[in-house]
């Protein structure tokens, strides 16, 4: 992980920030302490290294909120959110903002609220370097190509509508990186999700894969809190526009998600609904 | 008790030695052979074997030596936490499924003709209407997928307002459901297996149904089926792998990480490694069971040592390696 | 059947065990036929008769191991409880020896002999082990009071076995073929115990294939066929001129060998 | 509740896919588990190794490196299990002849981590013979051949028959684990991809899967039961 | 020892069975010392003993159901062949009785005795079913033909066997302990027909604890004690003058209940 240059603006006051009585600011901040809840198996986003602990773009912007809220990065907790127990994490408490690769929907925004989005992801295609076949979610409609993705995931739900028989073009598994070795190894002919994680693969495998087309869908992803808690989500935003202008956000992505995708995306608009 | 095995055949003789001899012969160089072409070349020629995939694994001198193999320890130890919470957990709550199972029995055959009719149909109703839900639980989670059961509490569990915090709860919990119902059933089987005498001497001598069962029937059923319960102990060992559906990190779920954590990901060697360590571990609980078996066929502190005694539907998980 | 009513109550002493019109269906197999047998206290009763004649069936039912479907069974004037804690005292007070020992195979010897004592006649520890070793000695096997049972010979552990139920200080023993499952050499210590036993003034009912046993140490022979008491009469008359065909036909099988 | 009648028909096409994998699995099983017993009881050593090798190595591997082994070993062997497209089986069971290979994959991991447990079924039931059985052939003249088509499988077959029945309902239950393995559509895997992807109510969703596997594995464990307790009377 | 061979080769007839210093171990355990014993044809050997001295050992031993670790066992002049065709000839040629029956258990009576005729001897099925049939007749069970073993008697069970050895048209019989497993009834009608064979001029071996049976049909009987031959004689002159006083303790303790 590359922390080292982006957090010592604000580490150095730490004892300084004052927030209003009673808001989850002041909470965290006189507590010194708060938990993340982030996935452990993201690479680029929030993958557990051989240190035992997570790296990623999703955790740097973890520690700039919680630098913001002037506690230092020896004192947050991550915790692992899994797709299917990020709402409920939130719910009971046990992690005060989630950040992991969230999309952010109106169904999810029934039982939490998000602040951001932070960065817009969008669906798209991963195949071989030399594969011109595939051009877009468009060519699985033959029905001769075969895609692989995610169990349970939104992009494999996404796909499915472009295939001609599921049963003999979809291959699915726990984790993306057994999609990438049968890529390889000629059992499937492409790989679907969210592009940046697409772009990580390609940035591990110098030369053998490439992005067939454009991103189909949009991805934005925001940062997960407690349901109701407008002062919080007001904060966190107003800290994520801080970071597009003062360069951290620009430090974050270049040390973590920037190692596959040199082009550094602009902070996108905030949604404060 | 002589191995049927050994009396299929005769001693050999002189001729029978030769062919055996030829025969060996082929089957080795068979076998060599198979192993080159059909394993090791292809695996050579994609460069499987190349230190690059094996060094953080095996050379001490890789940089990143040490921080893989602490990594794997505290899958390993994450692995043998939860099996042990779960075994010891079965053992508790299925030697109490068993006892109940047992008197429940005993307990509907009973009038309660001592009694005032209504408080005799009352127990009746009762001990009838437990033993139906004693057996019902049993099929179920017997029936049931580990992984289905373990997901199940992990899901069910929080949104009925059970909240145990830490995640090794939930996988103990899905696996204890199991493991205490296989173990329920085999300790009750090797209650039932017991010569009948047993218990009828028991009986005969005064003692009461729930004094019987538990001073002469359990003793020496977990005696008899201490081999079968070791065995257990292996299947609760493989099982807690499942915990990677609730992102419980043991062993397997760190050795993906590690897998993607490193500059060359390794998958094959990765699991070839860790495949290797379970296989050795449960080797050696499997031979412990062997040698409790044969310390107990010699030493006969049991009545008998049933012919066989897996009850059905079980006998796959619990067949020690030693009796079959 | 009227006889043998009238056989038993002119005998002497005073009836401790009593059945009377005995019934018992193994689902469509009567096993026991309208048996009525009064066996006093102080008398030897051998029962005999061929396999599946219903002996066991009868020794079982004394101490209801095996329930029965209809008639009355006393023991020492009063009728056999049911269930619970009054037949488990009924059942201590009858001692009872099986064919295959039925020793608890994971308790020393010692600790088979006090087991009862201690958990069911609730004796100190100390007192029932003075009891046990001395019960142990008279058997012949004290020196292997710490043993357990697969450590012994069959006919010890059949000697181990009658010491068991005479730790419980019985009113009346039941021995079930104590004998078949030894070797041959061993039957003989096993029935010199019950010898002993039976000149002390023990109630008993053996079943046995022992016919020597039978002669010397019976009061009555009790022969069995198909579930019913067919005939009764003491050993001189009954081995010398037996009465019913069938135990005619029974003797000669067994005695010519 | 609804989920299970708004969805009848995902649930019932898992359903039917883990059957189809279940039974071919099955007879895998229990060809390599026969072949393996009889390696075992032979007089020639190095066939009672490989055997041995093959029940220990698979016993104690939790099934989950074995089918890693299976999806992603078997392609760096650079084989697609393209030996199960058996012809006459493909136009039945259609996964087993698409393209995708993981429902053939799926299939090797059963049937090889089944065949171990299958091989030591069929030597319990063969333990199951009194010795005198095979000792009583012998001493008439039966060769070694003779001696076990005649006297001792025939008898241990019936002996075999519960244990291994319990052991094709663990193979039911380990199905479970073919969605994690690129198999879609079967009956776990339908559940997860109900609740996690389009966000139906977890409980309901599980019952119906529970459902599903019970309707499999609780119908032969009684019958097993059954089976076992009528042998339990004959002897 | 060497008495004991003076006896055997001084009795009249022609040696069927030779054993020569034959020695065996189960590991470390020596259970057949030196045994050397010839038995002539047409002659009926009883082999009686404690147990645990060897005589099943011995019994196996001589249709090598059990290797031996040194000396030599001829049969009818030609050493035992050690494997192969050969050996099954010989073991066709040997009909073995044992304790437990060991009928198949699930092949029907007639099938039982026609399997070893029609595989190891290849006749014609017909032609052993006929013969087979006489057979059952001759022990009596010819009506049960068509059952299977678990639905016979014990007494029945064994006189299958006996004649599922007997369709092998054996040049001799090896029974082993043939009556102990049996309910006290039926054992006379085994004894039966194995008095009726020895009458008919078979060359048997029987171990068995009937000492009635050793009287009356034997032509020696031979003592053994862990694992040696002790002493042999005819049956007048060991049972009423035994030599050695191991054989003397023995019968005291069978004879005397
Ligand atoms: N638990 C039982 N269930 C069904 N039938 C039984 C049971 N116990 C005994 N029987 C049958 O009842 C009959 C009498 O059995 P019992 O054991 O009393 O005979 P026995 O005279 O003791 O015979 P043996 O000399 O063989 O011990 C037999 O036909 C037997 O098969
Ligand atoms: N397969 C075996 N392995 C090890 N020891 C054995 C084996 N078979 C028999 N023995 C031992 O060899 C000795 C002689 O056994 P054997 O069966 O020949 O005695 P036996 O005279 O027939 O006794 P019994 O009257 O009890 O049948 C015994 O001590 C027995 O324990
Ligand atoms: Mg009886
Ligand atoms: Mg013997």
């Amino acid at each position: 992980g590359g922390d080292d240059d982006s957090g010592d603006a604000g580490s150095t006051d730490t004892g300084s920030k004052t927030f209003e009585a009673g808001t989850t600011m002041e909470r965290l901040n006189k507590a010194q302490k708060i938990v993340i809840g982030t996935k452990f198996d993201q690479p680029g986003f929030g993958l557990k290294g051989l240190d035992g602990k997570p790296a990623g773009f999703d955790v740097e912007i973890g520690k700039i909120v919680a630098d913001e809220l002037g506690i230092p990065e020896d004192k947050i907790e991550y915790i692992e959110t899994p797709s299917a127990v990020r709402e409920e994490k939130i719910e009971k408490g046990e992690a005060d903002i989630v950040v992991a690769t969230y999309t952010i929907n109106d169904k999810r925004k029934e039982r939490i609220d998000f602040a951001g989005p932070y960065y817009v992801a969008g669906q798209n295609i991963l195949v071989k370097a030399d594969d011109t076949s595939i051009t877009g979610p468009d060519s699985f409609k033959a029905g001769d190509k075969k895609v692989c993705s995610v169990q349970g995931s939104t992009p494999a739900a996404n796909i499915e509508q472009y295939l001609a028989n599921k049963g003999s073009q979809l291959v699915l598994f726990d984790v993306y990186t057994k999609c990438i070795d049968a890529l390889n190894s000629g059992q499937v002919n492409a790989v679907t999700t969210d592009n940046v994680i697409l772009l990580g693969f390609i940035a591990r495998n110098e030369g053998k894969f490439k992005l067939a087309g454009e991103n189909f869908t949009e991805e934005p992803y925001g940062i997960g809190l407690k349901k109701g808690d407008t002062a919080f989500r007001t904060f966190i935003n107003d800290t994520l526009e801080k970071a597009y202008s003062d360069g951290r956000y620009e430090g974050a992505w270049k040390d973590t998600a920037g190692k596959f995708d040199d082009q550094v995306p602009t902070g996108p608009a905030v949604n404060r609904y | 008790m002589k191995d049927q095995q050994t009396v299929l055949y005769d001693a050999p003789g002189p001729r029978a030695r030769r062919v055996t001899l030829i025969v060996s012969v082929i089957v080795v160089l068979a076998v060599v052979a198979g192993a080159y072409f059909l394993v090791y070349r292809p695996l050579d020629e994609q460069g499987q074997f190349s230190m690059d995939l094996w060094g953080p694994l095996i050379d001490p001198d890789n940089e990143v030596f040490s921080q893989v193999w602490a990594r794997l320890r505290d899958g390993f130890v994450a692995t043998l936490t939860a099996a042990a919470l779960a075994i010891v957990s079965s053992l508790i709550f299925g030697t109490a499924l068993a006892v109940l199972r047992i008197q429940l029995k005993a307990l509907n055959k009973r009038k309660f003709s001592g009694l005032a009719a209504p408080a005799a149909i009352a127990l009746r109703t009762l001990s009838w209407f437990l033993s139906i839900v004693s057996r019902f639980f049993v099929e179920i989670f017997r029936g049931l997928p580990v992984v289905i059961t373990i997901f199940f509490v992990a899901s069910a569990l929080p949104e009925l307002g059970v909240d145990l915090g830490d995640i090794l709860w939930y996988l103990v919990i899905g696996l204890t459901l199991y493991n205490m119902v296989v173990i329920g059933e085999i300790l009750r089987s090797g209650m039932e297996g017991l010569p009948g005498g047993q218990r009828e001497a028991a009986e005969a001598m005064g003692l009461s149904s729930f004094q019987t069962t538990r001073m002469i029937l359990l003793p020496q059923a977990f005696r008899i089926m201490l081999p079968a319960l070791i065995s257990q102990l292996v299947v609760v060992l493989k099982d807690t792998s499942l915990g990677f559906i609730i992102s419980y990190e043991e062993v397997l779920r760190v050795s993906g990480q590690i897998i993607q954590a490193l500059p060359e990901p390794n998958p094959i060697q990765v699991y070839a490694v860790v495949g290797a360590i379970y296989i050795l571990v449960n080797y050696a609980l499997s031979k412990l069971a062997e040698y409790v078996q044969r310390r107990l066929a010699r030493g006969r502190k049991t009545a008998a040592l049933p012919a066989e005694q897996p009850p059905a539907a079980l006998a796959a998980e619990i067949e020690p390696a030693a009796k079959v | 059947m009227t006889l043998h009513r009238a056989v038993t109550t002119v005998a002497a002493g005073e009836p401790l065990i009593v059945l009377d019109s005995v019934n018992k269906w193994f689902g469509p197999l009567h096993v026991l036929q309208d048996v009525s047998l009064s066996v006093d206290r102080g008398e030897v009763v051998v029962v005999i008769g061929p396999s599946g004649s219903g002996k066991s069936t009868l020794c079982r039912a004394i101490n209801r191991l095996e329930p029965i479907n209809s008639g009355t069974i006393t023991f020492d004037g009063k009728p056999l409880p049911a269930e619970g804690r009054a037949l488990a005292r009924l059942r201590s007070d009858v001692g009872m020896v099986f064919q295959s020992f039925n020793l608890f195979a994971h308790k020393t010897i010692l600790q088979n002999v006090t087991l009862g004592p201690v958990k069911v006649r609730r004796e100190k520890s100390a007192s029932a082990r003075d009891r046990a070793m001395t019960l142990l000695e008279r058997v012949g096997i004290a020196s292997q009071a710490e043993k357990y049972p697969a450590q012994l010979s069959g006919g010890q552990q059949q000697r181990a076995a009658i010491a068991r139920a005479l730790a419980m200080q019985p009113k009346a023993m039941l021995f079930d073929e104590p004998t078949s499952a030894l070797d041959p050499e061993m039957v003989g210590e096993v029935l010199d115990v019950m010898t002993s036993l039976a000149r002390d003034g023990m109630t008993m009912v053996v079943v046995t294939h022992e016919m020597g046993f039978a002669r010397h140490a019976a009061n009555r022979v009790v022969f069995m066929a198909d579930g019913q008491l067919v005939e009764q009469a003491p050993p001189d008359e009954f081995f010398g001129s037996p009465k019913s065909e069938r135990a005619k036909d029974f003797l000669s099988k067994i005695l010519t060998h | 509740m609804s989920v299970l009648v708004d969805h009848f028909d995902v649930f019932a096409s898992g359903l039917w896919l883990t059957f189809q994998l279940c039974l071919l699995s099955a007879i895998g099983a229990l060809i390599l588990g026969t072949v393996a017993a009889v390696m075992r009881i032979s007089p020639i050593p190095p066939l009672r190794w490989v055997g041995t090798a093959y029940v220990t190595v698979f016993r104690n591997c939790p099934l989950t490196i074995v089918w890693f082994f299976a999806a992603f070993g078997l392609p760096a062997l650079g084989s697609n299990a393209d030996f199960l497209r058996i012809p006459g089986l493909t136009s039945v069971f259609s996964r087993l002849g698409v393209d995708i290979p993981y429902f053939r994959f799926a299939i090797v991991a059963l049937s090889v981590y089944t065949g171990a447990f299958v091989c030591e079924a069929i030597r319990s039931g063969i333990n199951a013979v009194p010795t005198g059985q095979a000792e009583a052939a012998r001493a008439i003249g039966l060769t070694f051949t003779q001696n076990l088509r005649h006297v001792v499988l025939p008898q241990a077959w019936k002996a075999a028959i519960v244990p291994l029945g319990s052991v094709i309902i663990a193979m039911i239950k380990n199905s479970a684990l073919a969605g994690f393995f690129g198999l879609v559509g079967e009956l776990s895997n339908s559940g997860v991809n109900l609740t996690s992807a389009l966000g139906e109510p977890i409980i309901p969703v599980f019952i119906g899967v529970s459902i599903g596997f019970l309707i499999m594995t609780v119908p032969l464990g009684l019958l097993l039961d059954h089976l076992e307790r009528r042998r339990a009377v004959a002897r």
